[in-house]
């Protein structure tokens, strides 16, 4: 009964606890976190409900006020944006317990519209995740981007000036994508994604649909900072507040990525995006691209929040690389690092966030030895996420890349196998300076403690993050390695089923 | 309205002058005149949205201005009395939760969400269920909308 | 020969968008931005589309106006470009 | 660096020319925006709407059944839009006063 | 290979999982010092218990395997004991004793500081190693081949001086590098293959047809597994990596990882290519020219080094190549040799690395130069690294020898002349190197104050009698213990398809 | 010509004054011309979507009892009309937080012209 029904929960669990946290936040403050909670817990308790009814009776697709699809608006969901409901709202989850400590501390006094606004993000992205309806994408991913304009504002003293350039390159992709739809809707006369796909099979391409479909990469491109769209990206995830980086930058981009890949193989035919417009090699060059420029300014970075927001620029490029080889390889690889970079990204940001609250600062050259030693568990998280992100195994991070090599190899495009190989070794390189520095730099020239011989003298003292901080980014670090090992699992279960027909 | 003086701009709070009652008595005079018709307008619109063009939203942004002309004529102070903006937000979370409810209600009553035809209103035909369905959702809209033009504005005035 | 009045109407659209972009005085800019509004609303009444005219008409001269005003005054009204 | 602005914006329009003078013409009733089916046979939603809206909801002005009843969940977005549009402005704006 | 010899059995599994077990237990006793190295040996005594408790199974030509899960869609990360796998489990494990006592002798006799984390770090490389031995197909060893990489970076490192962060990045980068290709190597082969499976006699025989591809692939693995490797242009990131303890540098040089970097190109000239593959499209030359110029340029550095452990160093370089070469020679001979040396090279040089640290604890020398005399200040020690040294020189009855023969009688069988030469003149050139320090040691008298009888501690000592007297007794019965020369010549059946009885009349001394 | 003319010029008009918006978001500094500039690319897409619901002879969507509904194409087509309807509520909210973004960038560095806004940023 409630899988049939959780299309529509999951993303009413979202908002229905959004506008509850604003009303309850009135009596008293604390009063909105445990709404947030209960909110993505409930989201999470119908997700897991939804994908198993998905995976036991096939896709469901819900039809909104009765009206049959293309009258009415259709919530579509298939075991991969089950699974992609799951993940997004144990991530919310996972965040929102975080956020008890960290929100307090980096934006006193604004719990209430802050756990509202987090609560409505991911309303938003939920919704995008299933809506079968283009325009019905567009309000979702309005949704969506206002709150993470809101979000994003409060932070440091740059905050709004980096919300802002967020907000009119964010609008400008809305609008882009809202042309696009317009173009497509002109040439087809439906709005329901199945719909065009029908219509786009038996209808010859014409310029208008090509024009449509490129602006909506566009439109897409600039909410998930694809190579040349990403400007906003860095300055916005740097200056927010840790907890509201932590929401935005797993699932935000990722989001988008997964619309694209949405709109350019399921809406469209695979074989007509790639081989009579090739819009799939533009996104994949681009994803090359980004990558290595992304990695190198990555590498340049000495605020860890700042090099964490390039690095995820270059991850997007690896979805984008993905997308671009339009193989059922690539297909897996793209929407495994989807899900994979959302939980190393995660466990990172949450990371960066717990050294803000007791170290003071997340700056790469202050951080030393001690670092592992006052915050060893989080320390080890981070050591797990950052190995992911390299790429090593068997972390979940090397299974995307695996994928997107056997891709790249099996159509012998060198050029991207290439990039992957390189930008394996830079963020090699930007991850084990941190590493480096959080176990073997020494303090001072005077604590360079024998440990075994003076134990717990020289060395400083165990002060770990709060238990609510802990645990999700711990739960975030396991989910990494598990992701990593299970792979196959979720491949042949979700994923392949879902390789669309023309790839 | 034209000649606004360049304030200082260590002055983060509002403006003194849109504090208290306006001086200027043109502003006084037509803005209380006019923001009751114009409140009256919007109910108008609002509710002959199912026979011409109107609806939640415009209906919404009317009674919003007209509260509005009553915050520029009588000062922010005085016109919490009419408005309080402690409420606005909250009002308008519930504007939505209403839309919500009605939705959630059918699901209750066994149907999709938001489908009115099984709206748990007793003696209806469908196509009348849908009709007071309509209606419902749109008061929702025109509390959220009312409520949250004026919440906006206020914070922009920084009060 | 409706089509040549709307024609007339876009030709003054483009106008006010550039003026607004122009001009140095920024409340100046935003009161042109609500002649463009009025002017986007009466060519889509021209379009038929009344329902949205008539938002556009209430939403760019009501809300946006006021708001923008709002904003200017709590910024500053001179613009460098 | 700003002729390469300008540059992108003529190109931007020029590519938008070249698709918008492909598309059907203003006023053609044929657009398939206008058919009551569509290339692949489905019914195409805006004739149905104009023929149906009266019948299912008693309302004669159609798009406010499309808004409240067809296409409901854009109307429940788009005021979600509204709140959270006052509680950002809210989150952004409401920070207590400095004293001088 | 028939179904009925292979069983499934946990047990690979478990004497991985073992050692990684024990990272956490050594880990929580960090300020017991006496039971964290007690978790140690006690790992490294199960461990070994396990794996031989597969040995009787795998002489009989049964082999075990176990399906862990399915890591990657159509590879399983499986684990399978053939004859070459538990040959190399056999020598990691048993070694893995020895250095765990020695480590004790030394870290405590050298105050090294953060011994929890040395511990912890040598387990999960023992673990590496271990899974590595037992791949049954290429993911699984590269999943194993990475994990490695990354546990011996912080053994590299253990110093904390800059010199030690320097060497620690270089041996990153180049195992990061090589791991990368190998990545894609691995992937490329199994798009061709379907299959990434280790199949004797070679995954690919007969899949390509392109010598293009061949030789790409070919290259791609060989850089992927030869910095581990240590062949001749890879080889820089060794020597620098000296800067880590003594043990570390046994477990690194001689067991551990340039073994499986070895035990990798074993895999793949064996059983990802296989010798006809490598045959029809001259890919043995290409290893072959490496490898011979690596073995003769090694020994010639080695030859100019002063510091011990820079000797050492590059004398793995060469010795590892040695390996490379027999494997190159594509005869069963020289697949014989190569795998015997790859045991007793790592007898031999533990021996030798031992007794340098066991100079260094003692007497804190580390310099050719100054071991004058200090034969008869260390004299057991120094009789063990005059074995090691002299074995590695290919004296009989040490075990070096027998390697070399049979590394010389796969050249003849392979026509391969110049080979032949090349091991010969390195033989003299590994005299040639080692003998100064014996005779420095032994026939030099030292200062008077060094001269006095100081023996390491006993925990040093013993390890390094029983590895030197090991290399002795492998010398003399190959076959002794651990039926080494039994496994290799199972091994070199499965790759050359030649039943063991042709090799075994034909050249057995 | 003419008839190409009275076909698309509404088109390239919207394509002339999307563009115009762009102008006024790339070249423009000071933030409160990139706002108005935004307000027109969303009015200019939201024109697009109601130029293509025009019919040629169509009356208004309210239901006339003298027209009927057999005949779908005596009215403009409705479903653009409600989807710019959404659209359009959105781009006002977009550009109240927009404003209150600007009011937030201002009390802090006192200045909306982007050059002297970086400079004050460093």
């Amino acid at each position: 009964m409630i899988g049939a029904e959780a299309p529509v929960f999951i993303p009413l669990a979202f908002l229905v606890s959004a506008m509850l946290a604003l009303l309850l936040g009135v009596i008293s403050r604390p009063l909105a976190y445990v709404t947030a909670i209960v909110g993505s817990a409930a989201a999470l308790f119908f997700s897991v409900r939804g994908l198993q009814a998905v995976l036991a009776d096939g896709p469901i697709s819900y039809h909104l006020a009765g009206w049959m699809p293309p009258l009415g608006i259709e919530l579509y969901l298939d075991p991969l944006a089950g699974f992609f409901c799951v993940l997004l709202s144990g991530i919310t989850l996972l965040v929102m317990v975080y956020g008890r400590h960290s929100v307090q501390h980096e934006t006193p006094r604004k719990e209430v519209p802050f756990y509202s606004l987090a609560m409505f993000l991911v309303g938003g992205l939920s919704g995008m995740v299933m809506t079968g309806d283009l325009f019905n994408l567009y309000v979702f991913l309005e949704i969506g981007a206002l709150s993470g304009y809101g979000l994003v504002a409060i932070g440091d003293k740059r905050a709004p000036v980096s919300a802002f350039r967020y907000l009119t390159l964010g609008t400008l992709g809305a609008a882009f994508f809202l042309l696009g739809v317009a173009f497509i809707f002109i040439s087809t006369g439906t709005l329901n994604m199945a719909d065009i796909a029908r219509v786009l099979l038996v209808s010859q391409p014409t310029t208008p649909i090509m024009l449509g479909m490129a602006l909506i990469v566009v439109g897409v491109g600039l909410k998930m900072a694809l190579f040349p769209m990403h400007a906003w990206l860095p300055d916005a995830y740097t200056h927010a507040s840790s907890t509201a980086t932590a929401l935005i930058a797993p699932i935000g981009t990722k989001v988008a990525a997964y619309i694209l890949l949405r709109v350019l193989f399921f809406m469209a035919d695979p074989e007509y995006v790639r081989h009579d417009i090739h819009l799939t090699d533009v996104v994949g060059y681009l994803g090359a691209v980004g990558i290595i420029w992304a990695s190198v300014m990555a590498i340049t970075q000495k605020e860890m929040k700042r090099m964490l927001a390039y690095s995820s620029v270059a991850q997007v490029g690896y979805i984008a690389l993905g997308i671009g080889l339009a193989s059922p390889l690539g297909f897996i690889g793209a929407v495994l690092h989807v899900i994979n970079h959302a939980f190393m990204k995660a466990c990172l940001f949450l990371v960066s966030g717990s050294f803000r609250l007791r170290l003071g600062h997340s700056s790469i050259p202050k951080l030393d030895h001690g670092v592992g030693r006052v915050l060893p568990w989080t320390s080890a998280a981070f050591s797990i996420a950052a190995i992911s992100m390299i790429g090593l195994p068997p972390t979940a991070g090397f299974f995307s890349k695996w994928y997107l090599a056997l891709g790249s190899i099996e159509q012998s495009n060198w050029v991207f196998v290439a990039v992957l190989l390189i930008s394996s070794l830079m963020n090699a390189v930007y991850f084990f300076r941190i590493l480096e520095r959080m176990y073997l730099k020494p303090r001072s020239a005077s604590d360079d403690g024998k440990e075994a011989e003076m134990p717990q003298q020289a060395a400083p003292a165990n002060n770990e993050a709060p238990g609510s901080m802990l645990v999700p980014t711990l739960v975030l670090a396991a989910g990494v390695l598990v992701l990593g090992i299970m792979n196959a699992w979720g491949i042949s279960h979700i994923i392949e089923p879902m390789i669309p027909e023309g790839l | 309205m034209s000649e606004f003086p360049e304030h200082d701009p260590k002055d983060h709070c509002l403006d003194e002058s849109l504090k208290e009652p306006t001086d200027s008595l043109i502003v006084h005079a037509t803005a209380r005149g006019i923001a009751p018709f114009i409140l009256l307008i919007g109910l108008y619109v609002f509710f002959h949205g199912h026979y011409s063009p109107g609806g939640g939203f415009q209906g919404g942004v009317l009674l919003a201005v007209g509260f509005l002309l009553l915050r520029l004529s009588l000062g922010v102070r005085l016109s919490q009395i009419v408005m309080p903006h402690r409420l606005t937000l909250r009002a308008s979370a519930i504007g939505a939760l209403l839309f919500v409810a009605v939705g959630l209600s059918a699901v209750i009553m066994g149907g999709n969400f938001l489908d009115y035809h099984l709206l748990p209103i007793p003696g209806l035909a469908p196509e009348y269920l849908r009709y007071f369905g309509i209606l419902l959702v749109e008061v929702g809209v025109t509390v959220t909308v009312t409520f949250t033009l004026v919440a906006i504005y206020d914070e922009l005035l920084g009060c | 020969m409706d089509w040549m009045i709307e024609f007339t109407l876009f030709l003054i659209l483009l106008t006010a968008a550039l003026l607004t972009l122009g001009v140095r005085d920024l409340l100046v800019a935003v009161v042109t931005l609500n002649v463009f509004s009025f002017i986007t609303a009466a060519i889509m009444v021209s379009l038929g589309a009344v329902d949205v005219a008539f938002t556009e008409a209430v939403v760019g001269a009501g809300a946006v106006g006021l708001l923008s005003i709002v904003a200017i005054r709590r910024t500053s009204r001179r613009s460098q470009d | 660096m700003k002729a390469l602005r300008y540059i992108v914006l003529v190109a931007f329009f020029g590519v938008l020319m070249t698709a918008v003078v492909k598309l059907p013409p203003r006023g053609d009733v044929s657009s398939p925006v206008h058919r009551r089916t569509n290339a692949a046979g489905t019914p195409v939603a805006g004739t149905y709407y104009i023929q149906n809206a009266y019948k299912d909801a008693k309302t004669p002005n159609m798009v406010t059944v499309i808004l409240g009843d067809y296409r409901s969940l854009d109307t429940l977005g788009e005021t979600i839009v509204v709140l959270i549009g006052g509680i950002a402005c809210f989150y952004i704006l409401n920070v207590r006063r400095r004293k001088p | 290979m028939t179904s009925d010899m292979v069983y499934t059995t946990p047990i690979p599994f478990l004497a991985i999982m073992v050692s990684l077990i024990a990272v956490p237990l050594i880990l929580l006793s960090r300020n017991r010092p006496n039971l964290r190295e007690g978790w140690t040996l006690a790992a490294a005594l199960v461990k070994f218990a396990l794996i031989l408790y597969l040995l009787p199974a795998a002489l009989q030509g049964r082999i075990a395997e176990f399906t862990i899960i399915e890591i990657a869609r159509g590879i399983d990360l499986q684990l399978r004991v053939d004859p070459m796998g538990i040959f190399f489990a056999l020598v990691a494990s048993s070694l893995w004793i020895l250095t765990s006592f020695y480590s004790i002798g030394y870290v405590r006799g050298a105050h090294e500081k953060k011994q929890t984390r040395y511990f912890a770090s040598f387990a999960v490389c023992l673990s590496a190693t271990i899974g590595i031995a037992f791949s049954a197909n290429l993911l699984t060893f590269l999943i194993f081949y990475e994990i490695l990489s990354l546990a011996t970076y912080p053994l590299v490192v253990h110093k904390e001086s800059d010199e030690a962060y320097r060497s620690g990045r270089m041996y990153l980068v180049y195992a990061l590098t090589a791991g990368v290709i190998l990545i894609a190597a691995v992937g490329w082969t199994y798009l061709l293959a379907g299959s990434a499976d280790f199949v004797p006699g070679g995954l690919l025989a007969g899949i390509i047809e392109d010598p293009g591809i061949a030789r790409a692939l070919f290259i791609m693995f060989m850089v992927g597994v030869g910095v581990k490797a240590g062949i001749m242009p890879l080889h820089s990131w060794l020597p620098r990596a000296m800067v880590a303890p003594t043990p570390v540098s046994a477990l690194l040089h001689a067991v551990a990882v340039v073994k499986s970097g070895v035990f990798g190109v074993i895999r793949i000239v064996g059983f990802v290519f296989g010798p006809d593959t490598m045959q029809a499209f001259d890919l043995n030359l290409i290893l072959a020219v490496f490898a011979g110029a690596t073995i003769i340029l090694a020994s010639l550095i080695a030859l100019r080094q002063d510091n011990l452990k820079a000797l050492l160093a590059y004398s793995t370089v060469g010795h590892l190549s040695y390996i490379v070469l027999g494997m190159a020679l594509l005869s069963p001979d020289g697949f014989l040799g190569g795998i015997m040396h790859l045991a007793n090279h790592a007898t031999m040089k533990i021996t030798l690395f031992f007794c340098a640290g066991a100079i260094y604890v003692n007497l804190h020398k580390t310099e050719i130069s100054e071991l004058d005399g200090i034969g008869r200040t260390m004299p057991w020690t120094m009789s063990m690294f005059a074995i090691g040294a002299l074995g590695l020189a290919g004296v009989p009855p040490i075990n070096g020898f027998v390697s070399k023969l049979f590394l010389c009688l796969g050249a003849l069988q392979a026509d391969q002349l110049i080979m032949l030469g090349i091991l010969l003149v390195s033989g003299l050139l590994n005299a040639a190197y080692f003998f100064p320090i014996i005779y420095r040691a032994f026939l030099r008298k030292g200062d008077s104050n060094a001269a006095r009888f100081k023996e390491a501690s006993l925990s040093m000592v013993v390890p390094i009698c029983i590895v030197g007297v090991l290399s002795v007794l492998l010398g003399f019965f190959p076959n002794l213990f651990f039926h080494f020369y039994d496994l290799a010549a199972a091994a070199v059946d499965g790759i050359t398809g030649i039943t063991s009885d042709n090799v075994l009349a034909g050249t057995l001394p | 010509m003419l008839e190409f003319i009275e076909g698309y010029y509404a088109y390239i008009f919207l394509a002339l004054l999307f563009t115009i918006g762009l102008y006024g978001m790339m070249v423009k500094r000071n933030l409160m011309k990139k706002i108005l500039g935004m307000s027109m690319v969303q009015i200019s897409t939201i024109m697009f979507w109601l130029v293509s619901a025009f019919k040629e002879g169509a009356g208004v969507t309210v239901l006339n009892e003298r027209i009927g509904v057999d005949n779908p194409d005596l009215y403009f087509n409705p479903l653009p009309h409600t989807l710019m309807l959404t659209a359009i509520v959105v781009a006002v909210i977009t550009l109240g937080v927009s404003f209150a973004l600007a009011i937030a960038i201002y009390r802090e560095y006192q200045t909306l012209d982007e050059p002297s806004l970086l400079e004050r940023m460093k």
